[in-house]
Formats: structure tokens, C-alpha cells, sequence
């Protein structure tokens, strides 16, 4: 039985390990970097241990820390999320050399499926259909370049270990094809630590769908339908949903065998994601397998009804999968925005900063996984991943519908956030057809921007106005220099004022 | 009586407000004035009633930033007379000099002072967030200046190259 | 098509209608008397009308006030919520002469169901099984104490107009039949402008299961199942849950065609409850229809995944019911708890007051329906529900300890609440082996108290004292006599600071 | 150095709080002593680190009362010199002086002066949000005074009748 789970990750989605833990009555603890000491996942945990200074590479990627604050704790398991070391197949070995269970698949299968080149192998040989791409993983600049040639531009270069848009270039010309390769190998190497990339033909204008499945140490699992996660900016999904519009049950029942037949094939156990593209006709072709909880699985929870996580941690735990096949249709609809600290009017580039104030708003079909709290200081170290919405309606046109109002009713002051951008994305013609290829955010949404000052409602100027004098201080226009004195302060303000010393 | 101006999105407009009985407040904006019943109902909330019609608006402060958010308009307000400088955004400026949009570290520096560059050609490569933003010469021109090294942290807005344009 | 809502409630009620009116385009106009004015649903609301000062019987009951305000907004349609106008038929009417459309079913529907004697005729001949009880409605007290002694003690006193445990008093003892009928009458009186009271047979030890039902203007009608409400407190609901740990899927069928049988019997529409008492050996007998939405709905809705206040106001647009009885299986287990402004160590009395701060934890599979806010002044005009907490989980034993994570994070500082004692509910071993029958918190918790200051954490003690320390202000216990001046100020005092007048 | 008192239900403990470095506080409570790193992540939120063990507190104030609330206990904290009277529940009091448990109206009074009653009866009747309250005699008596009349107002803790006990 596991007793004590430790969280190796940060962020919301530690936030959502450690609540299922608490849910289960599992002991937690969280590991933090500096600059995360006020983070909520220290604060919802039972027990939180400092594992380094800010960078990624000194702190969450510190396996020798990780495992030591396991073992001072007494953790019996560790859960690593997504990112950092979730798929890391040595660390998950050196949980096992130290007798703390990994919460995730076996080391090995692990290493396979992380390595997009005999990942492609398996899936081969296992019957699922693949994308023309290198055979393997490549080192120097000059053999991509010679690889992505034979292949035929355009292609995609990425990253051989991890994922999520990091270390992922798109070449469409050849003068590109060497500075592109270096960013890439440059970029892999800072977050995975392994500049070894991989070269594929680029489809155009395809869908993201992937599978989810669950699969349990006992040789059972089961598909919990697809998820559409074809809006992306940077590579990068930024809103997924399920059911896709173009997936009947009829290919969903393809698709969910194809990925169950990988996962039988290389022995799957825990949660795990086989990503598709599918092409204008609706072939689909194996992209990677993610050997990891997602980012977007609350969309699957909420249409099949299933705790993904408390089910990583049961299998973890030798449990038997009791979920039936049948059982998982899903019921209605669900869409997942991600709040990233970032300027979709400017690149989406991050925005790193204090968070002044946020709102969260509650009610039916609404779930938050978030992160946010109101003093929050967003640093450039890690992914800028603030907060999920996710909504869970009957039908596609009501999830549109309530995501737009839980948009307009979410505030997050003082970094950029896509919050408008998304409210935008899900009013586009285009999106409402349900015409979400890849490409979308570049072909409709490319030269955003959140409207002039003269398209405010003059509700805006005038609770600004009316704002500034219910905060009292100085009120004429001949108070400039005199900065904010005499105003009623922000908590966060008062906080600073009294964090240091107690007298 | 309370009278300044407020500038969002590069829009500057003058408001007065004029306070009544029982939270009411005349307020004028440049030259329209309206009657709004308000009460603060938290340190972030303002509820506003104009005649019948309600808003309820999230505000705050940071230092000479201020926020208001009205049925989804997220603004950052400005009292112009206090903002001074900073105010322009990242990016390749017109008069050659490049500034960082985001805070962060310096990961490449691709040129030296006197090199000739293309429209285009990057310069600097800034990293955040593990995600590379290359800053490119926004015009042909030499490398007038570098002011920044590799491995360096930079803040928004930090000029790190300056770039004058080809003459003729 | 309904373009504008009056929403004649307030609380939380009104927040879950008018976030449904929101997603589904309709314009909103919230009522409200004068201590309402800063609630959550006037700021949520389009437009807000005060309606009159804190009685209800001078605001939220003035049907007059609330017709001239609809129409001066130009409101087509009202929704009522529960309580307050929600079940006069006579308003139903006046809606209808006022061109109005009213949220619910038709006033003749509304008026046989409402008064339980003519509510029972008719059950009785749709074959749906009934309590023995008084023939008709009684205004007299001693014909209520004859008819008690001719059904035989004990006897349950209610109210004929409305429900919610206003008016309803049970009788053991001969001796307090004349004051507990006066009472029911005088209470009935108040809370329902009618003081007719109906008097049948207690049955000992029951449960209260009812079905939800959802019937369209075109003859289609399906239910959602049961929900088991017998944890009760004053003879009112504080925790519900579905599925009912009684009722299997035969037995759920067998009371949903009841209570469909009853739906057609008398021509109803909208959402609308059954209510049945079960007795020890799984008999059931119909009790009352609920002619309005529930302050319990959501459970329903987190296992079938139907939006029910979005169909009520579909149903009133005259759309016809798209939903498949076969479709409405639940899935997993929701259990809501009611947080009202009382105090369980002392009989549950209200406990108005302001509300100094409030916390309501997110995730996945939580649900808030609530009106509150850090702020709130809770007034002793109005029953004093704050909000519900809907958790939705894989089955009984996960959502009971989801529901018991969330009652651990939840905080409401200012006025008493049972967010304790239902914590201590849930983990009791009857209500965790289903042995939950309307006289669980008589039997089980009846000398509840939150425990003696020496089971608190130390913590606790020390989080108090840090917390007066980093609040600032003078430090030691000498300053006795001196307020709290200098301390760091709680925002609703500096709100109140600036409230009136901006210089 | 701050040292005060706190009560918590009915229980008075004695603390010392002594600030170190980043941080960190020496917090004594009676005799026992235990370090701690404490930051207020908000007006209402402190984040204790006790070595390892994570507690996250949530606190508020409101005139003399202050409010604490850790892994699902929340308190009503005092410091007790301060807190001056008003402090005792409501209900039937010992010595005979009938108390509003919560504020409301008197919907009804069944007694007058002089009137002998027997314990357990209702003397009056207090409603708070449509909900009935009976206010009973503590023991057999004489009602010695009446402090309220039909329809009146009542705050918490008001004395609306006295009962004086029968002699012998």
C-alpha cells in the first residue's frame, strides 16, 4: 500500500496529484524550488522539502534531491506529473534501485516509448500506421539537414526525449534547415538534456487527436476516447476538447484499438496518451506515445466520469482495473483552456510578473485546475502554465457557450494571459464548424489583438475612475510624483510590509 | 472634486467624479456625464448600478499600474502624469534599438559591434520560460553597439543591441 | 424565444439561474430588497431592481413590485427559483395576465400539487401509493387534534401551501397537539400567507428518497433518477446524495414510472420532485410533488450530466425534451452538502452576522453553488442557506472522502456553519455503511459539538498567535483597552472606510 | 518581545513570538517552544513550515475577534484582555435571565410579570429567518420581568425575561 507520495513537480498539476492524494487519504509531500517556497502545492501538502535555487536543472531535475527528500520523508511512491522527470526512465530507475515506487509505467517501456525512434518501431510493429520520418535519432546538423532532404520539405525537427513544443521547428525552406537544427538541438538539450533530435515530414494542415488509456500491472486496459487538441500556438496546445468533432464512434473505435494494441504490444501499465494526426480524410498516423498524465486529461474525467490520477496512484498501488470498455462512452461535451502567464497579442510570448489579483468563478460544469492565488510571482524559469479551465456541458454548442461566460467572468491582473484570445478563439465561425486543424490560430486568429481603447465599454473608465477614488489618497491630477501614498493598499502590498521580522 | 486623466491602450481620457448621497457619483467622462450608484464590495470589486443596469467590475493596483476588468476587458490603466518612460512595449524599435520583450537570459549573442546585418538577421537570442525568442535587425544596417553577453539575465525593455541603418 | 429573465429569488439560487440564463445568451435582471444590494446576484445580474426593504413579505414576495419590475425591464420571462413565489400559483397566473412567461409548470398544476390534500387525490389515482393522512387541509386547531387522534400518534403537523420543514412539526404526546398545530399554523402563516396545515401518520424511522422529473409542453417527460434525503436536521435537508444506497435499478425504475405516471396524470411541465417516504422493507409512498427546481438538483445533474435549470428554460421556450430515458443512467456517486449560516452545537439556530472571510477550494469533480462572498452580511430575514458543496466522484466511498477534502479546506470566518459536523457525519460508520434514515442526526450526532480546545492542532494555536504578530500593531499583552489599531486592516474595514462619500 | 494570550473555546494559553532570520520565528506556547518559517501568502493566509511538515492556516479579524482555521478546525480566537463581556452564549442562563440565542423578532410572549411557570415552558417566542425558537423557563419560578414586547427587534444576548426561582 502506498502511504506517502511525493510530488515531483510544481504548478497546477501538482495541485491536482496532491488533492488526489489527500482524497485517498495518502500521506503527501511537495519538493520546491526558492522561488516557489509560497507556491499552493507547499501549501496543500502535508510535508514540502527545498530541493534548490530557481533553474529547472538545479532543483526539479535534481534526481540525487529528489530521491534524498523521499527518502528523509519516508515517501513510499513519487508521482512526477508532466515535464521535468516524467519521462525520465532513469530516474524511475533509481526510484526502483531505492525502493520507492514510480508512478508511471516500467522504466523500460519508458525508454522506449520516449524515444520517438523505436517508439515508431513498436507502433510498427504492432500494425499502427506512422508518418514517413528519420530512422532514427539524429546528433549533427548536417546529417538533419541531409535527412529532411530525402524526406521532402516541409518537415518537422524535435526533440528525440520529451515533448510539448520544446525544442520542435517546423522547416518549410532549405536555408533554414541548419540554424532551425541548432535551435532545436540547443533548446533539447536545455530542457531534456539531450540534444539528440528527430526529423519527420510535416502533414499539412492535420488534427492533433490522441487517445487516452489506463492500463493496470494485470494485463488489463481499457481506451477512454480521444481528445482533440488541434489548437495550438508555438506547437504548443492551448485548448483541447472531447469528443472531437470528426471522431464518430465508429473511429473512435479504431483509434482506441490501435492505441490498446500498442499498449498490450510494449506492456503499458498506468496512464498513458498515443497521439495521432489525422489527415482532411480521416487517416490517422501514430505521432508519440506520452508515458505521463497530460495537461489536458480533465477533459476525459470529465466526460467518462474517471479520476485519472487516483487511478495512476491505484495502479501504482497493484490494483486491478475495474473499469468496463462499455462503460467509458462519453457523456456530453468538454473543453479545456490553458491560462498561460503569456501575450497572445505579442508572439505569445512569455510574461513573467506578479499576479495582482485573480478570480476563479465556481458553478455547474466548471473545474479549475489552477495554481493562481493573488501575489503569485510568475518567473521566467519554468513553463508559464497558471491555471486549466475546464467546462463540461451536454453538447459541443453549451461547452462553447459556458466556456465563454467562465472566460469572461476570469480575471488574472498583472500578467498577460490568453484569456481573451480564447474567449475570441471559441466565437471564431471557424471553430464553432468545428474546423480545428493546427494551422488555426496561425490561418484565423494570426493578428490578434484585444481591441482599441475605443471599443471598451465606458463601464471600464468608469469603474477605473471611480476606483482610484474609492481608494481615497490624493485625488487631483496635480498629485503626479507623489506616487501612490495615502491609497488604500493591496494585501500583497501590506504582506511585504510585514512579511520580515514580526518586531 | 476629484478630476484626472486615465489612459488605457494608448487612449487618454479626462474624468471627473463628483460624489452624492448615499454612493451615488456623477462622473464625467471627457465631456458625457453619468449618474452611478457604487459600493466597493471587496479590496477588488466595485458594483455599479446606472439606473438599473449593473456591472460589476474587478480592479487593482501595482504601483502606478492600475487594472480594471468589465465583462471580460481585461485593461491595464495609467494615470499619464505619473507614467513615466517604460511604458513602450518589447521589440525591434524604428530607431534601431532592440529591446528585450520579456525578461530573461541571453542564451546567444550572433553578432559583434561594427558587423553588417540584414533586415532580419538575429542578433541576440533570449531564452524564457525554456522558449527561445530570437531579436532581429529590424532594418539593413551595422551593428552600432552590443550590450549584453551570453549567459546574462536581462529585463523587460533592456536595450541589449543597437542596429544604425545602411546611409544612401 | 425568451430574450430576458427576471430572476424573483436571491442567494445562491439566484447565481445558479442566472449563470444558466448567461451561457444561454438570455439578458438577466436580478430583484432585490435593500440589505441585498451587494449580493452576488445583483452584480452578476444585466440589470438589478430593488423590489423593497428586508421582510420578504415586503420584497421578494411582492408580486406586484416584482411584475412592474419585470416590465420595466422588459423581462418575457421569470424564474422563481424555490421558496419564496416559487410554488403560488396565483403569481403563475399574474405572470401569464402580464404577458410573462413563468418558469414552471402551469398555475392549475402548480395549485393541485401545491395544496398536498388535492397532490394526494391525485396520486391516489394514478396507482402511486400514499401515507395514511387527513382528508383535507385543516385551519382549525382542534379539528387538527381530532384528526391526529383518529390517524394515531405520532402524526407530523405541515403546512398545506409550500414545504421545506417551514410549518411542520411531528406530535407524540396527545398534551402538545393544540401548541404545536398553533405553531405550524402561525409559521405556515408567515412563510406562506396560508394557514391551512395537513396532518398524517409519522412513519418511524423512514427515509426520504425523491425523483426528479423533467416533462416538455409536447407530452415528453423522463426522470433522473432518485435522491436520497434523509440526513435532515429540523425536519430539513442538510446533505443529499445519489444513488441512494437503498435503491437498486429495479427499484429505481419502479419509482421513476411512478412518478412519471404522476407527471401525465396531471398534465405537468418543467423540472419538478416527487418526494416519497421509504420505509424499512423498500415500500415507498408518495409524499409531496415539488413544483419547482431543488435546492438539491445538482446531485442529480452530476450524474446524468443534464443541466436542469437550462431545461426549465428551455421547456418554458416550448422546446421539445431531446433527452433519451436510457441515456440517463447515473454515473457515479455526487453527494451535495448545504452550508447554511447556523450552529450545529446549538440546535441549528441561525447565525447571522458578516461573513469576515470565505474560502471554497476548486478541482476536479467539486461543484459551489454559492452566494458567498468575504464580505457578506448575512441578514436574519431570509433562510439562511450560504452555498452547496457538490462533489461528483467514481462511487459512494470516493465521494465521500472528496466531499470530506473539500469540507477540510472550506472556510467561512464570521458566522457558524456545519462544515464541521457534516465532515463528522460523513465519516460516521452508520452513513458510511448507508444507514441513513431521517432520524440519523437525532440518533447519531444529537450532543454534536466541534471538540474541546485541548483536540485542536497546536498549530492552530500557533497560526493564531503568528497571525497576530504579522499583522503588525503593538505586541505586548500590555496594550489591553487599546483596539486593535495599527494592526494591518481586514479589507472590509477599509471598505468601509471608503465606502461613503470619495472626498 | 511579543507575549500575549489567546482563547480558543473556553481555553487560555500563553505565547512568546520571537522573529529571527528570513523568516523564522521562535514560537513558545506555555512552556514548549518550536521553530517555525511562517510567510503571509495573503491577507487571510499563512504558510507554516515546521522542518518538513507543511501547514497552510487561514486567519481573519473582526474587532476583538479573531478567526483560525487549519486542516478543517476553525476557531474563534480572543485575546482575553480584551475581550470584555458578550462573551457567554446565549439560551437560558443559570441564574434565571432568559438570553436571545441569535438576533430576530419576538413573535410571541407567553408570560407576564407575576406569572408562575414550570420548567421547560415557553416564555417567548423569537423567529430568525422563518425558524421558530421557543426560549423556555430553566426551573419552576415566578416571572420576575418581562424586557420585550410582541414584534420587537432583538439582538444576540438580549435579556427578554427574567424567571426568579420559587423559594423553598
Amino acid at each position: 500500500m502506498i502511504r506517502k507520495v511525493l510530488v515531483a513537480n510544481r504548478g497546477e498539476i501538482a495541485v491536482r496529484i496532491l488533492r488526489a492524494c489527500r482524497e485517498m487519504g495518502i500521506a503527501t509531500v511537495a519538493v520546491y524550488s526558492e522561488p516557489d517556497r509560497d507556491s499552493l502545492p507547499v501549501r496543500l501538502a502535508d510535508e514540502a522539502v527545498c530541493v534548490g535555487p530557481a533553474p529547472a536543472l538545479e532543483s526539479y531535475l535534481r534526481i540525487d534531491a529528489i530521491l534524498d527528500a523521499a527518502r528523509s520523508t519516508g515517501a513510499d511512491a513519487i508521482h512526477p506529473g508532466y515535464g521535468f522527470l516524467s519521462e525520465n526512465a532513469e530516474f524511475a530507475e533509481r526510484c526502483a534501485e531505492a525502493g520507492i515506487r514510480f508512478v508511471g509505467p516500467k522504466p523500460e517501456v519508458m525508454r522506449s516509448m520516449g524515444l520517438k525512434v523505436e517508439a515508431r518501431d513498436i507502433a510498427r510493429a504492432a500494425g499502427v500506421p506512422l508518418v514517413p520520418g528519420s530512422a532514427g535519432a539524429i546528433a549533427e546538423a548536417d546529417a538533419i539537414r541531409e535527412e529532411a532532404l530525402r524526406i521532402g520539405l516541409p518537415v518537422l525537427i524535435k526533440a528525440s526525449a520529451g515533448g510539448g513544443g520544446k525544442g520542435m521547428r517546423v522547416v518549410r525552406e532549405e536555408k533554414d534547415l541548419v540554424g532551425a537544427a541548432e535551435a532545436a538541438r540547443r533548446e533539447a538539450q536545455a530542457a531534456f538534456g539531450n540534444p539528440a533530435v528527430f526529423v519527420e515530414k510535416f502533414v499539412e494542415r492535420p488534427r492533433h487527436v490522441e487517445i487516452q488509456v489506463l492500463a493496470d500491472e494485470h494485463g488489463n486496459a481499457v481506451h477512454l476516447g480521444e481528445r482533440e487538441c488541434s489548437i495550438q500556438r508555438r506547437h504548443q496546445k492551448i485548448l483541447e476538447e472531447t469528443p472531437s468533432p470528426v471522431v464518430s464512434p465508429e473511429m473512435r473505435e479504431r483509434m482506441g484499438t490501435a492505441a490498446l494494441d500498442l499498449v498490450h504490444k510494449v506492456g503499458y501499465t498506468s496512464a498513458g496518451t498515443v497521439e495521432f494526426l489525422v489527415d482532411a480524410d480521416g487517416s490517422f498516423y501514430f505521432l508519440e506515445m506520452n508515458t505521463r498524465i497530460q495537461v489536458e486529461h480533465p477533459i476525459s474525467e470529465a466526460v467518462t466520469g474517471v479520476d485519472l490520477v487516483q487511478w495512476q496512484l491505484r495502479i501504482a498501488n497493484g490494483e486491478k482495473l475495474t473499469l468496463r470498455q462499455e462503460d467509458l462512452t462519453p457523456r456530453g461535451h468538454a473543453i479545456e483552456c490553458r491560462i498561460y502567464a503569456e501575450d497572445p497579442a505579442n508572439g505569445f510570448l512569455p510574461s513573467p510578473g506578479r499576479v495582482v489579483h485573480a478570480f476563479e468563478p465556481n458553478g455547474p460544469g466548471i473545474r479549475h485546475d489552477s495554481a493562481l492565488w493573488s501575489g503569485l510571482q510568475v518567473t521566467p524559469d519554468y513553463d508559464p502554465i497558471l491555471s486549466k479551465i475546464v467546462v463540461h456541458a451536454e453538447d459541443r454548442e453549451r461547452a462553447i457557450a459556458k466556456m465563454r461566460a467562465v472566460l469572461a467572468e476570469t480575471v488574472v491582473f498583472g500578467v498577460e494571459t490568453p484569456i481573451r484570445f480564447l474567449f475570441d478563439v471559441l466565437a471564431h465561425p471557424s471553430f464553432v464548424s468545428g474546423d480545428t486543424t493546427t494551422d488555426f490560430i496561425d490561418r484565423h486568429m494570426k493578428d490578434w489583438t484585444p481591441g482599441g481603447a475605443d471599443e471598451l465599454p465606458d463601464a471600464v473608465w468608469i469603474a477605473a475612475a471611480l476606483d482610484r477614488v474609492l481608494r481615497g489618497g490624493e485625488s487631483g491630477s496635480a498629485a503626479a510624483g507623489e506616487g501612490a501614498s495615502g491609497e488604500l493598499p493591496e494585501p500583497w502590498e501590506t504582506i511585504g510590509r510585514f512579511e520580515i521580522g514580526g518586531r | 472634486m476629484p478630476e484626472f486623466e486615465l489612459s488605457i491602450r494608448g487612449v487618454t481620457r479626462r474624468v471627473r467624479v463628483e460624489a452624492g448621497e448615499g454612493g451615488r457619483y456623477q462622473v464625467t467622462l471627457d465631456d458625457r456625464t453619468c449618474e452611478v450608484e457604487a459600493r466597493r464590495t471587496g479590496m477588488h470589486a466595485i458594483s455599479m448600478l446606472f439606473d438599473e443596469r449593473s456591472v460589476d467590475a474587478r480592479v487593482a493596483r501595482d504601483g502606478d499600474r492600475r487594472f480594471v476588468a468589465v465583462d471580460g476587458h481585461t485593461c491595464t490603466v495609467t494615470l499619464p502624469e505619473r507614467s513615466a518612460g517604460a511604458a513602450a512595449g518589447g521589440g525591434a524599435v524604428g530607431d534601431g534599438r532592440i529591446t528585450t520583450p520579456m525578461p530573461g537570459k541571453v542564451v546567444a549573442v550572433k553578432v559583434a559591434a561594427g558587423d553588417s546585418v540584414a533586415e532580419g538577421d538575429t542578433l541576440v537570442i533570449v531564452e524564457a520560460m525554456k522558449m527561445e525568442h530570437d531579436l532581429r535587425a529590424p532594418f539593413d544596417g551595422k551593428v552600432a553597439a552590443v550590450h549584453c553577453q551570453e549567459g546574462a539575465a536581462v529585463q523587460f525593455g533592456d536595450v541589449v543591441a543597437e542596429v544604425a541603418p545602411t546611409e544612401g
